[in-house]
């Protein structure tokens, strides 16, 4: 006959309540994320079914509207082959290289625009309106703009990307700013910062997740920019081979290079959200979602 | 001599108005034949679909040369800006005026009036020659309605729709648009003898131009431009659609390669044998752009000054 | 179970009864810490309160108040162990309840007055009566003058109140305050407290109540419940047999009541002073 | 000899003294103003200026660049003599009756689907990645997807302005939404709010600054996106004006025509901040700016 | 100067001496409120606060004690009369001040070490050395196991510790303190207090402290401003003679302690019941 002590039997019989409650909630998490990963499948699957379906019967018209098949063996024949431009890797490279250039300068530029104009209320109150006028300028004819002063080359792809980015970015960092919480700025500021460092450790934290908001809808933007650019005069890219496709009525081509796109900007997009997640994870979740 | 030395290693920008349309085929045809290789020639094709653009950037000295319709250089010396065509690659504009097979009334352009007409864009040489038509078979500006609808897929859709009554465009949406049955030819200006009969005379449109102050210190290299061209000019004329089609990258016909060989074939009469220029195509170009663009009106055009047959003349 | 006074009854924590307005059954909650532990908030924690039961909650910082009026809201969900309202489990955040806040809840872009009715109105109370309620509760907190500020243009305390005037105006059958009184001076909160008790045995409600005032807790209470320090669990319960109806201005003064007041204060003391020296352990 | 009390003597003199006190803080606001309008002036007489020297001695090129005079003459000739295409404020309606409706359409469905896609986990994890596709797909593209698919009509220009618009929208709404304080919702559920109650009362208030950010960034967007789409194929419209202006190297044309869209823009930017202003009443005013 | 009791003198407020800490000098603030009338907060208002002092104020809730203390941060400007501090005008935000805010003004995306060394980082402390106070601070308040904690998972008094350490960790010369042990417990709260008063000892510091708590008021300070009923002025000022340094566990229980209490208590009273007239007076 052995004595346990109630107490240390009680423990006991928590500690594995506990091990199975954890378990189980490990369970539904996992579970969880396999119908998130169903369900998205599920929508493209019966998308691209109908699409295709659509395009065998002719009710959507292959010739405008491309079929899931063809495209898919147009980006087969891209990848094997190569495009008239050269490899596609090439033309993905410096679609990618003209967006990402344009989406850090023109990120970088809003989220400092925004920074100094929402600090300082009489330069936003005499600069704002500037830059409600700049972004009412249509882009492609911007694009010529940029064509003429800076050339074909990819500058003018850059300044185009950095366009479509900037005004988004700057919005939404200067708003960031103006929201930032005035207890906070005061205890900063008592607590001996400088206008400087309350930038840095109040107000750029405190903005951070407008700022973020603002960078994934604005990487697709810089994407846009560039390719315009490129649809407007290029050798290289995913815009020219877009342009070629149009003019070769070749909608399977279009739509290919569509998707690669897409699916460079979910590359982005993920990268994106690493980031985010990185930077505000100090953030409560939503209540019901805590307890473990 | 020092001059050719230097500048043989330059590279030498060209941009072409759509790489991919038939009527601009010999600049990527002499790239993708190896002819300006064979010259020593570094020549890089940019592509831009707007016509604007490249006079812009040629204008502006960023890039050397353009391909691009012929009118365009009356147009800019109009404005005091003085390009000129050094190797003419067509003589007729290429141009189809297409009326839709929902219009079997429209038998002649004289039958546009209260017609929406479709052009590729307001001031565009479409314009200037849908006009012309309509003017020359007796109606007056304002019977009829002209609606910018672009090239390609945005034209069929037109069509389909019935946006547009009739239109004039390229290859390869006219091959597209008569295979379906969706529209058929009203007037035809792909050849130079039809091109004659509808305008009263030769319309050079496709062509390589440059800046006039560009050929002054560049000679040696325009010649080998020339050169170059003239040598695909002649290939064309030689060889028939199919073989053209075969040089040609994959992309511009991925759409439907018969139907590109077909459209080549009924365009490929537009091309000049030999690069040069129609002796009477400035004056009907300049003839019909003076009745409709506004810039020109009032203003006295140099035709001489919009081309030269120098090179091509000197050309082997 | 172990008579320690008269009117303080220690009473051993049982299993709650199917019948009692809330019910929390050996219920224990885990956080996860920043580097990805595990942090027990509360342990093996019973507690029962009776339909029309007035308890208050005491304990030292941070040993689980607010977290277990989150569990009988349905705020949080316990780890092991269930929590029953009005015997059912608690599903989902519970509307039948009232629930003091300790942060700021209050929405800033609506008037105190717009606050006030926020809960009539979400109810389904025809507008002119809910802003009539409201302007009632409004003058019983004391802030007629100030209907139509807004939030940010009151005071700490001013807040508070309309905190207050916004959960009783639903006159709820199960009310949970947390630590309401803290920010009031002795007077108001005084008055507040005649308010609260005069609304409970007007609705027959049940009342969990948290402080650290242990007075304002004997002084309110049919029962008590001393949590122990982090990870908390309750130490004792005691039951407070004042009578009734108690006046708070002058019921300090009753020799029964500073009796009890001591016993407890006693008991509490030995659990704050283990979470003083747990907390500082690493300190100086 | 007349007694005054010194009570009554002390509330006079700190009446008087608080009447100066807000006199001189009236002043100062005026002058602020005045201040921010000689500034902005200031500015805009400089640039104009530095544009029509440069214009003058050939260092800006005023066949691409447009000279203000120019420009000016232009924005008169079109006024008085009306434009190639009819008058000038029947272009100007065109284009803004285009806008607006993109603007308006695309606002709500991304205000609304912002508000589905925050308050449902769920649907945002499988749908998300689908916005996040369709935002990268570029404009002009889509802009010839939709003449071949809505004709050449006022349709495909509003649809152009439509997806210009509802991705700044749907991204600032979306994360308004996930930023609403949870004890905030925590509490008007307890008070008895229904989940569409919680939204209307509370998400859609609190995510309401993050709205408005983005449109004031997105009208601008709109008038983009219906000017791309009378790029590609128009009537009426500016856009047209535009590319009747470029095709026929008029600068001053093209220039012009911006100039008039920057006014549009302002003006419905200014109807925006009024509106914002009367939503956001309730917001606290930075420290140093309340007291009166 | 009329003397009420060997300890506690009631001093009538007089113009602020030129060398004075803290100097508010006949000062007005207006707010202008929702339906665009000015609303005065606070009135005529004089206070001195002597370098080294200890100077509590008490008042009913909403009288102006946190409006008074923004005065002095330069958070807030006075309509009319002027805020001096260590025998300079006001003009922007000090920072020889250590202020700790009635709200919550901690940074959610700092850990509890990180908000606790943002002073001395600011100040540009090397970041060891900061840190290393920092640790030594939060184990002062108890929090050492929580030092990796956002503030979002601590509970509301352990916030509040947080704050404390923040300020505290700056040894500011200047201390304003609004209502800073309110959330703590009993036990908690000595400590605190106790705390407090070894850092103003050690750094001769001035210190405005405001609280609801009569007794810890008197308990705490040289001097004690009971303010009226909004719009907030000095009723009285009263010297408290209590010999030092005071342990916070036994003052309570001084006989000299208790009749100062019992003379203030009586005269802030009569201003909150006041107030509540006030503010009830479209009551029921
Ligand atoms: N989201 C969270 N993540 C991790 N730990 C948490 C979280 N919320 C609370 N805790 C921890 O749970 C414990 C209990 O917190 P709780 O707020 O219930 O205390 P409390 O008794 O209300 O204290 P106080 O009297 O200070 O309000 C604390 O140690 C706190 O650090
Ligand atoms: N921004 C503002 N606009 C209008 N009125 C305000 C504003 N801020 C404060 N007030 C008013 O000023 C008065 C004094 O407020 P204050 O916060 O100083 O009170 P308090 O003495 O600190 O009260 P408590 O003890 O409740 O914290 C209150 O009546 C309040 O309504
Ligand atoms: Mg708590
Ligand atoms: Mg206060």
């Amino acid at each position: 006959m052995t004595a346990i002590s109630p107490a240390a039997d009680k423990a006991a019989t928590r500690e594995t309540s506990i091990a199975i409650a954890e378990a189980r909630a490990r369970a539904r998490l996992r579970r969880r994320h396999a119908l998130v990963i169903g369900l998205r499948l599920a929508i493209l699957v019966i998308f691209l079914g109908l699409w295709e379906l659509g395009a065998d019967y002719n009710i959507i018209d292959p010739f405008f509207f491309a079929s899931p098949s063809g495209i898919f063996e147009q980006i087969w024949s891209w990848i094997t082959e190569g495009t008239s431009q050269g490899p596609l890797w090439l033309q993905i490279y410096v679609t990618l290289e003209e967006t990402f250039l344009g989406f850090v300068i023109g990120a970088l530029g809003g989220i400092a625009a925004g920074i100094i104009l929402g600090r300082n209320r009489l330069l936003a109150d005499v600069f704002s309106i500037y830059i409600k006028i700049a972004n009412s300028v249509p882009r492609v004819v911007l694009g010529s703009v940029f064509i003429i002063a800076l050339g074909l080359g990819m500058a003018s792809k850059v300044a185009l990307a950095v366009v479509m980015v900037f005004f988004v970015v700057f919005a939404n960092a200067f708003q960031g700013v103006r929201e930032a919480d005035r207890a906070m700025i005061a205890n900063a500021q008592i607590l001996g910062a400088s206008p400087f460092q309350i930038t840095r450790t109040v107000i750029i934290p405190s903005a951070m997740s407008w700022i973020l908001a603002s960078l994934h809808v604005s990487f697709g933007f810089a994407l846009v920019g560039a390719v315009v650019g490129e649809f407007l005069g290029a050798k290289q890219g995913m815009g020219l081979l877009i342009s070629t496709a149009q003019g070769a009525f070749n909608a399977n081509g279009v739509f290919a290079a569509m998707i690669i796109l897409a699916v460079m900007a979910l590359v982005v997009e993920f990268i994106i959200t690493r980031f985010e997640n990185y930077v505000v994870k100090w953030r409560p979740a939503p209540f019901n979602e805590q307890g473990a | 001599t020092g001059a050719t030395a230097a500048s043989a290693a330059d590279k030498i920008t060209i941009i072409v108005g759509g790489m991919e349309k038939q009527i601009y085929l010999p600049a990527v045809l002499t790239q993708q034949l190896g002819y300006f290789k064979d010259e020593g020639l570094d020549v890089e094709l940019v592509n831009s679909r707007a016509g604007v653009e490249a006079e812009n950037e040629l204008l502006a000295g960023a890039v050397q040369g353009v391909v691009g319709f012929y009118d365009h250089t009356v147009d800019l010396q109009s404005k005091g800006k003085y390009i000129q065509s050094i190797v003419q690659f067509s003589q007729a504009p290429g141009e189809v005026e297409l009326v839709s097979a929902k219009h079997p009334e429209i038998k002649s352009p004289a039958d546009f009036k209260g017609a929406t007409l479709g052009v590729t864009g307001l001031g565009s040489s479409t314009d200037f020659l849908t006009q012309y038509l309509a003017v020359r078979n007796g109606l007056k500006p304002g019977d009829y309605t002209l609606l910018p609808v672009g090239a390609g897929n945005t034209f069929i859709a037109a069509v389909k729709q019935d946006q547009i009554q009739a239109g004039m465009t390229t290859e390869p949406t006219i091959a597209q648009l008569l295979k379906t049955g969706e529209a058929s030819v009203l007037v035809d200006m792909r050849t130079p003898e039809k091109t004659k009969e509808a305008l009263g005379g030769d319309y050079p449109a496709a062509s390589f131009y440059v800046q006039s102050s560009w050929v002054e210190g560049h000679k040696d290299e325009a010649q080998k431009l020339a050169n170059a061209f003239v040598k695909t000019m002649k290939f064309i004329a030689s060889h028939s659609a199919e073989e053209i089609a075969d040089k040609m990258p994959k992309d511009y016909y991925a759409g439907n390669k018969d139907l590109y060989i077909q459209g080549l074939a009924g365009g490929k009469a537009m091309f000049t044998p030999d690069g040069r220029m129609p002796a009477d195509g400035p004056e009907t170009v300049l003839k019909v752009l003076s009745t409709f663009s506004k810039s020109l009106q009032g203003k006295q055009i140099d035709l001489s000054k919009t081309f030269t047959t120098e090179f091509v003349d000197a050309a082997k | 179970m172990q008579l320690q006074t008269m009117a303080a009854q220690k009473l051993s924590p049982a299993a709650p009864p199917a019948d009692a307005a809330i019910a929390i059954d050996d219920v224990t909650l885990r956080f996860v810490t920043p580097d990805g532990h595990m942090m027990t908030a509360i342990r093996d924690f019973t507690m029962t309160v009776a339909r029309g039961e007035f308890a208050c909650v005491v304990g030292p910082t941070g040993c689980g108040k607010s977290t277990t009026l989150n569990l009988v809201t349905g705020l949080l969900r316990p780890t092991t162990g269930n929590v029953r309202v009005m015997g059912n489990p608690v599903t989902d955040i519970s509307r039948d309840i009232g629930f003091v806040f300790q942060v700021d809840a209050l929405f800033p872009w609506r008037s105190v007055i717009d606050n006030v009715a926020a809960g009539p109105l979400y109810r389904g109370t025809p507008k002119a009566e809910a802003y009539d309620k409201a302007r009632d509760w409004i003058a019983r907190v004391g802030l007629a003058r100030f209907e139509k500020h807004y939030p940010h243009q009151l005071s700490g305390g001013m807040r508070k109140r309309v905190a207050l005037a916004q959960t009783f105006i639903n006159q709820p059958k199960i009310l949970l305050m947390d630590e309401p009184f803290s920010a009031l001076d002795m007077q108001t909160r005084t008055a507040m407290q005649d308010e609260l008790l005069g609304l409970w045995s007007e609705l027959k409600s049940s009342v969990v109540f948290v402080t650290h005032d242990l007075e304002e807790a004997v002084a309110l209470a049919d029962k008590v419940y001393v949590l122990t320090a982090g990870p908390g669990t309750v130490k004792s319960v005691y039951r407070i047999d004042l009578p009734r109806p108690r006046v708070m201005a002058d019921i300090r003064y009753d020799p029964k009541f500073i009796e009890i007041a001591k016993v407890i204060w006693n008991d509490l003391r030995e659990e704050v002073q283990l979470g003083q020296s747990r907390g500082l352990q690493t300190g100086h």
